[in-house]
C-alpha cells in the first residue's frame, strides 16, 4: 500500500499497462514532456519512448481517427482527451467508429480503446473546462463507460479498461486528482472487483444515495451528516455509468425503498433519469417515494464564479435525502 | 485478378517517384499513358513503372475492367428487381478502381468507401460479401482481416483516419506495408481528410490517399468542394500528389507504384488524383437528370475507360475473339454467381440483433434480450410475429 | 385546406419562411438542384436563387459553423442535415457553439437557427440512415428540440422553428415523408399551437401512451387496437421533445395512473428515461404501476432485414401496455 | 489605439495584391520591413501598403505596443495575486495583434481566440471587460455588436467558420466589410479551420485567416503541426497567403492591408501567417520550463517586438524623453484602470446561473429555477448557504 494522490495512482496504472503489453500506446496532445496538462503521465515518455506515448497534433477527430487505425492493427489506443469539453470533435468518430466496428464486423475487428476524459467542475475553470458531457455516451449503444471515485479504484480500473476489449470511456474526476489514497499497486487488475460492479460504500437503511466520480465524496459526506440527525443513507458508487450495475442498485433500493441519484451533468436526460426509470421498473412496488434527482441544471456550464450553484453540494443532496424521506424539505408540500 | 501478379515495377531506388516532382507540388499535368483513342503515349517517368506488365498482363487488366462493369450492371439489376436494397454504381471509375488495386500486396491494407467495389473484387472478396450490405443482410460484408480490406465506410472521409491510424500501426511494426484510402472529392472537404493528411505528414506515414475525382458529390459538382484541381489540395499539408487520368488504367498503375514504393521506403505519405467520372446515377436511389447535363455524359463516355483498352489491345493484335470469347465467359460467370449469391442469401435470425455489439456480456443488452425473446415467444412463432408493423 | 404529403408540407412551410423574411437562408448538401434527397426543399432554389438556398460543400462541422456566423451576422439560416447519421461531425459546433452563443454572450448574439434532422428508421435504409439522435439534444442546454408527426404540424411547426430566437433541432420522420394529409397552408404560425405544447390526440382512460415523431401514427393504431379489447388508451403526442409540456403529460397521468412512453431511439439514456422519470416525480402518488418503456434496443441500428425488430411495433406497444394495466403480457410475474 | 487611424493605404486598385505573387501560393519569403535592430528595410511590394504611416502614427504604434504588454504584465500580476483564474499572455506576439487589428475598419468584424486580448483593446473593448471572463465572472466578457469583435473562443479553432460564415453574410449583404480571424498554429490541424478555408474559398467570402505562428501549442512545437511553413496550407485550398514576420509591426499592418483590400474588392479570401513566438507559458497555469529550452527564448527575446520599434523611433530622432514619459504614463493609467476594474468588480448573483440560457421562457429551466430559489429561500441567507460545498 502507497500513498498517492488521484492522478499518480492513474499514472501508475497507465506504467503498469505500458510494461505488461507491448501494444498499449498512449497519445493525445501534450502528454509527452509535459506529461499532460494535469501529469496524468508524467514521466510516460520519458521511459516508453516516443512511439508508445505520442503526442498528437492538434486535432481531436484525428486522434481518434487514427486510433482506430491503430486498433485495427492491433495495438491498444490509450486516448486522451485534454478536457471534456474538447471531446465534441471527436464525437463523430467515437460514435460512428469506435462504438460500431465491432458489430459492423460481426465481431471480426476489436476496439479495445480506452478514452481518457478529464471530466466534471470545481476548479474554477473557464468555459468548456469543466463539463459532464457522460450522458451522451452512456446512450451510445457500443461503448463501455465508466469513472472511478477514489485513487485504488483510478489504478485498478483504467488497467480493466485497457484490458476489455471493448471501447471505453475512463471519465476522471478532475477536481479529485490531487486527493490523496491508499493505493495497492499489487492489486491484480483480474483479480479486482469488475469495473462494472457497483460499489456500496456506506451501509444504510433509511434511503438508498447513488452518486459517482467526482460526487462519491460529496454524497458520503452527505451521509456523514445525516448520520448526526439519525438518517441512516446506504450510498453507491455506481463506478459503471453504462453498463450501471442495477442489481446493487436494486438490492439497496428494495431495501430502504427511496432513491436519490447526484451527478454533476444537466438533470434533462441525464443519467439519473436513466437510473431512475430503471429502477422504478425494477422496483416500482418497492419504492416509498420517488426517486429524486439532485443535478446541475439545465444550463450550460456556467462561469467559475457561479459554479459553486450549478454543482450539487452536500447541503442540496441533504435536501434531496429528506425529500426522498418525506421529511421537512425546500419544496416541502409539493409532490416532486 | 490477382492482387500484385504484375510486381512491384521498375528499380525503386531510381524510380521517378525519388525525384523532386514527386516529392513536392504536382504540376497540375495529368498524366495519361492511354489516350482515349487506344494509343499508347511514352511518358519518361511513369513509363519505368508499368514496363512489367506483359501482353498477357494487359488482357488480364482488360478481363477485370469488363468484369468489374459486369458486377455494377448486374448489381444495379438486382437492385431494381427488389433483391438489393440500394446500390452505389461504379459505373466509368473501373480503371482507377483496378489500376489502383491491382498494384498492391496481399499484406498491404486498404480503407475504402462504399463505392470501391472494384477495388473489393481485386482483394478477392466473395461476390456474395461485396452484396451483402446492400441487400440489408448485414453491417459490413465481410472479415476485414482475411483479405486486408476494411468494410465500406459510410461516413464521408472517416476511413482516411482510420487509414493513417493503421499505417503509424505498420510504422510502429517496422513492416514495409502500406495502408490506401480511397474517397472521393466531394470527401476532400470533410474536416477528417484533412486531419488525415495533417497526422499522415507529421509521422509521414505510409499512407496513400487515392481520391477518385469523379466529378459529383451526389448532385454537387467538384467546383464547388474547391476551385483549384484536387491533387493540389496535398502541397499544403508537405504531401506529394499526382494527377492522373484515372479512366487510363496505366496511367493509374504507374502513379500508384509511384507511391507505394515512397511509403514502403520510408517516404510518407502521397495523395493520388484520380481524375474520372461517375457515369451512373448516385446511387439506385438517385435520379441524376435533375441536376446534370447530357452533354457532360456523352463527353465522358468517349474517354470510357474499358473502351481504351481494348482499343490498344486491337492496336497490338491481342483483341483476339478467344480473348473477347473468354472474357465474356467470365463474366458471365461472375453475375450468376453474384446473383444466385444474392437471392439464396439466408435471412438473419430475429435474435440477431443483439449480436457482435460487445465482445464481452453487457447486462443492459442482456436483460432487453432476454425480453424480447420472451416477447417473441409469446407469439409461439417468433419471426413471424415481429416483422408484421416495424416499417410502417 | 390541401391534400399534401408530409414532405410537401415542410416545403411549403419553407416557401412562406423564405417569402415573409429576406433574413431566412437554405444551406446543406444537395439542396438545391436536385432538391434534397427527399426533395424537401424541391424548387426552392429556382425560386429564391443560390443565395438563398446554397448548396454547401461537403462538410457539416462547416456546414454548421458557418450558419454560427451568418446567424452572428442577423440572418435566420435553416440548416438540412442529410441524414441523421451524419448530425455528429457537427456536433462540435452545435453542442459548443450554436447552444452556448445566447449564454456566452449574456444575450447580446442570438442564435435562430434551425437544424433539420431526417431521422428515424424504416425505410430499409443502410447504415446511418436511420438514427435517432434526439437524446443526444434534448440533453443540451440552450437547444430546443422538436418534431412533427404530421403534415399540419410539419407544416406550423417548421415556421415556428424558423421564427423562434433560439436554435431549434428539427426532427422530420422520414419515414413518414410521403404520408398525406390535409394542411391549411393559411394557418397562422402565430396563432397555432405552440410548438412547444404537446397534444393529446386520442382520448382515453385506462393507460397514458406518449410518442413522438415516427411512433405517432404507431401508437394511434395500437390505441385503436387496444379499444377493441376494451382498453381506452390516451394517446399524447408530445412535439416539443426539449422542453417536453410535462403539464400535458401529467394531467393524463393523473387521470390514467399508467404510462407508457415510445421512442425508435435505443432504451437506455433515451427520453424515455427522461420522461418516466420526471413524471414519477411528478405524480408519483399517481401512478399505479411503474412507467414503461418501448424503445429500440441498446445496439447500432440495424441493417435493413432486421430493423423491424428494432422498431417499436404496434404489438410491441400493446404489450408494454398490458404491462402498465398489469393484464397478462410477455414479462408477466416480473416486476420490470 | 484608434481603430484605422492609419487609413486604408495605397491605391488599392494598383496594390501588390493583384500581383500573381499574391495569388498563388506563397514564395516562402517572409516579408519584413523593420529588421531585429530596427532599420527599415524596403520592400518594393509591400512599402505602398505602409506609406501612409506617419511618425506621429508611428509612435502610436510604439505606445500601443507598450499599452499591451504591460496590459499583459498586469493581468499576469493580477493573477498570481489570485485576482483573475487564469491568463493567457500574448507577450511577444504584440506587433502580431495590433499590427494586424490597427488596419481593420470599425465595420469590420473580428473572430479572434482567447489569446488576443491585444486585438480586443484595438477595437475599443473596455479593460474591464477584457478581464471579466478571465476573472471567472462573466462567459464572455462583452457585446459583440458594440465593438464588432466576438467574444474569445476557447474551442481551438471553431471561429475561423462562424468569420467565414459571416463574411458571407456580408457578402449577401453587398457590403464591403471584412471578417478577420485569428486562431494559432496549432489550431491550423483542427478540421473546423480547414473546412473553412473550403467554404471561404468556395464561396470567395471576404475573410482573412490571421494565423499567429508563435511556434508552441502548448507544450507542442509547431513541427507537431506541420514540417512545411504554415502559410503554405492556404494554397491547397486556391487562397493566397503571405508569410510575414510577425514581431515587425510595419509588415503586419502591410499583409493585413493586402489582405483586407482584397477582401473588399470582392476578391475573397486571404492567409496570412505571423511569425512570432509565445514568450511566456501557455496560460498562466502552463510550467514551459518542462517542454522547452532556454535558448530558443534567448533567440527569440532578440527579436522582440517592441524593442525594434523603439530602435526605428530612435534612428529617427523620435524617441524623446516626452514620448517615453507619456507612453509610460498611458500604461500605467491604463494598468491602474485594469486592476480597479478587475477588483471592483461585482459578483454575480445566484440567480444568474440560470440567465440568458434562453431567449424565450423554458419550462424545464424555470422550473428549476424556482426549485432552487425555495431552497436558497430555506436557509435565510441565499448566497451563503449554497456556496459552502460546491468546490470541495
Ligand atoms: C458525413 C457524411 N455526410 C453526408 C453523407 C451523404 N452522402 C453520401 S455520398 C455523398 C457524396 C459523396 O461524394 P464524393 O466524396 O465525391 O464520393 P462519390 O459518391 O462521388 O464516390 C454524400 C453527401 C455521408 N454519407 N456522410
Ligand atoms: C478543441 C480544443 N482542443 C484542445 C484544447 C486545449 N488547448 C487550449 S490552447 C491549446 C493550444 C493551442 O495552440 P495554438 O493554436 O498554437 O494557439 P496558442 O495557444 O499558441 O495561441 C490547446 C491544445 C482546446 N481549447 N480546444
Ligand atoms: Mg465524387
Ligand atoms: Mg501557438
Amino acid at each position: 500500500m502507497t500513498q498517492m494522490t488521484f492522478a499518480r495512482a492513474i499514472n501508475s496504472g497507465l506504467r503498469k499497462s505500458l510494461e505488461n503489453d507491448p501494444k498499449v500506446i498512449l497519445m493525445g496532445e501534450d502528454i509527452g514532456a509535459l506529461g499532460g496538462v494535469f501529469r496524468v503521465t508524467d514521466g510516460l515518455q520519458k521511459d516508453f519512448g516516443t512511439h508508445r506515448v505520442v503526442d498528437t497534433p492538434l486535432a481531436e477527430s484525428g486522434i481518434m481517427g487514427t486510433a482506430v487505425g491503430l486498433a485495427y492493427r492491433g495495438y491498444r489506443p490509450v486516448v486522451e482527451i485534454q478536457f471534456d469539453g474538447f471531446i465534441y470533435a471527436a464525437f463523430d468518430q467515437i460514435v460512428c467508429q469506435v462504438a460500431k466496428f465491432h458489430y459492423r464486423t460481426q465481431g471480426a475487428v476489436k476496439m479495445p480503446l480506452t478514452i481518457r476524459v478529464p471530466f466534471g467542475g470545481g476548479i474554477g475553470s473557464p468555459e468548456f473546462h469543466s463539463e459532464s458531457p457522460e450522458a451522451y455516451f452512456t446512450h451510445t449503444s457500443g461503448l463501455r463507460v465508466v469513472s472511478p471515485s477514489n485513487p485504488q479504484d483510478a489504478h485498478v480500473m483504467i488497467q480493466q479498461a485497457i484490458s476489455c476489449d471493448d471501447p471505453v470511456l475512463y471519465f476522471e474526476p478532475k477536481r479529485r486528482y490531487h486527493d490523496k489514497g491508499e493505493v495497492d499497486e499489487s492489486l491484480d487488475a483480474a483479480g479486482a472487483l469488475s469495473m462494472e460492479k457497483a460499489r456500496v460504500v456506506a451501509d444504510g437503511s433509511d434511503v438508498t444515495l447513488v452518486a459517482y466520480g467526482p460526487l462519491v465524496k460529496t454524497a458520503r459526506d452527505a451521509a456523514t451528516a445525516a448520520a448526526d440527525e439519525g438518517v441512516s443513507v446506504e450510498v453507491i458508487d455506481l463506478r459503471s455509468l453504462a453498463p450501471v450495475d442495477y442489481a446493487t442498485v436494486e438490492a439497496s433500493v428494495r431495501k430502504t425503498g427511496r432513491l436519490v441519484i447526484t451527478h454533476e451533468a444537466s438533470q434533462s436526460g441525464g443519467l439519473g433519469a436513466e437510473v431512475a426509470a430503471s429502477i422504478t421498473e425494477r422496483c416500482f412496488y418497492h419504492l416509498e417515494a420517488a426517486p429524486v434527482r439532485i443535478t446541475g441544471f439545465d444550463v450550460p456550464y456556467p462561469y467559475s464564479k457561479l459554479e459553486m450553484h450549478h454543482l450539487p453540494s452536500l447541503d442540496r443532496i441533504l435536501d434531496g435525502v429528506d425529500r426522498a424521506l418525506g421529511r421537512p424539505n425546500s419544496l416541502s408540500g409539493r409532490e416532486g | 485478378m490477382l492482387t500484385d501478379e504484375l510486381g512491384q515495377g521498375g528499380t525503386a531506388a531510381e524510380g521517378p517517384g525519388n525525384r523532386a516532382e514527386h516529392q513536392g507540388r504536382t504540376s497540375g499535368n495529368l498524366v495519361q499513358l492511354i489516350t482515349p483513342a487506344g494509343e499508347r503515349v511514352s511518358h519518361p517517368e511513369y513509363d519505368p513503372w508499368v514496363q512489367d506488365v506483359t501482353d498477357e498482363q494487359l488482357c488480364s487488366l482488360y478481363e477485370d475492367l469488363v468484369v468489374i462493369r459486369r458486377i455494377d450492371t448486374e448489381a444495379t439489376a438486382l437492385q431494381r428487381q427488389g433483391e438489393l436494397a440500394l446500390w452505389p454504381p461504379l459505373l466509368g471509375q473501373e480503371a482507377s478502381q483496378i489500376g489502383s488495386a491491382r498494384t498492391l500486396r496481399d499484406d498491404d491494407f486498404v480503407f475504402p468507401s462504399y463505392r470501391d467495389n472494384g477495388v473489393a473484387y481485386c482483394r478477392g472478396i466473395k461476390l456474395t460479401d461485396i452484396i451483402r450490405v446492400w441487400r440489408g443482410n448485414a453491417a459490413g460484408g465481410w472479415d476485414p482481416y482475411t483479405v486486408n480490406m476494411a468494410t465500406s465506410q459510410i461516413v464521408i472521409g472517416s476511413q482516411t483516419l482510420h487509414a493513417t491510424g493503421y499505417a503509424m500501426g505498420i510504422q510502429n511494426d517496422g513492416a514495409d506495408s502500406v495502408a490506401i484510402t480511397y474517397f472521393g472529392d466531394g470527401a476532400t472537404s470533410e474536416g477528417d481528410v484533412n486531419e488525415a493528411m495533417v497526422f499522415a505528414a507529421s509521422f509521414q506515414a505510409p499512407v496513400v490517399f487515392f481520391c477518385q475525382n469523379n466529378h459529383w458529390a451526389i448532385s454537387e459538382p467538384v467546383r464547388l468542394q474547391s476551385h483549384i484541381h484536387i491533387a493540389d489540395r496535398a502541397a499544403g499539408f508537405g504531401i506529394p500528389s499526382m494527377r492522373v487520368d484515372g479512366n487510363d488504367v496505366l496511367a493509374v498503375m504507374a502513379a500508384t507504384r509511384v507511391a507505394l514504393d515512397r511509403a514502403r521506403r520510408g517516404g510518407g505519405p502521397t495523395f493520388i488524383e484520380a481524375v474520372t467520372y461517375r457515369m451512373g446515377p448516385h446511387t439506385t436511389a438517385d435520379d441524376p437528370t435533375r441536376y446534370r447535363d447530357a452533354n457532360e455524359l456523352e463527353d465522358w463516355a468517349a474517354k470510357d475507360p474499358i473502351r481504351r483498352v481494348k482499343a490498344l489491345l486491337d492496336r497490338k493484335g491481342l483483341l483476339t475473339e478467344k480473348l473477347e470469347a473468354a472474357v465474356q465467359q467470365k463474366a458471365d460467370a461472375v453475375a450468376r454467381e453474384m446473383r444466385s449469391g444474392c437471392i439464396n442469401m439466408p435471412d438473419p435470425e430475429p435474435l440477431d440483433v443483439f449480436k457482435h455489439v460487445y465482445s464481452t456480456p453487457n447486462s443492459w443488452l442482456d436483460r432487453q434480450q432476454d425480453h424480447y425473446a420472451r416477447y417473441l415467444a409469446s407469439f409461439g412463432d417468433p419471426a413471424g410475429a415481429a416483422s408484421e408493423e416495424g416499417a410502417h
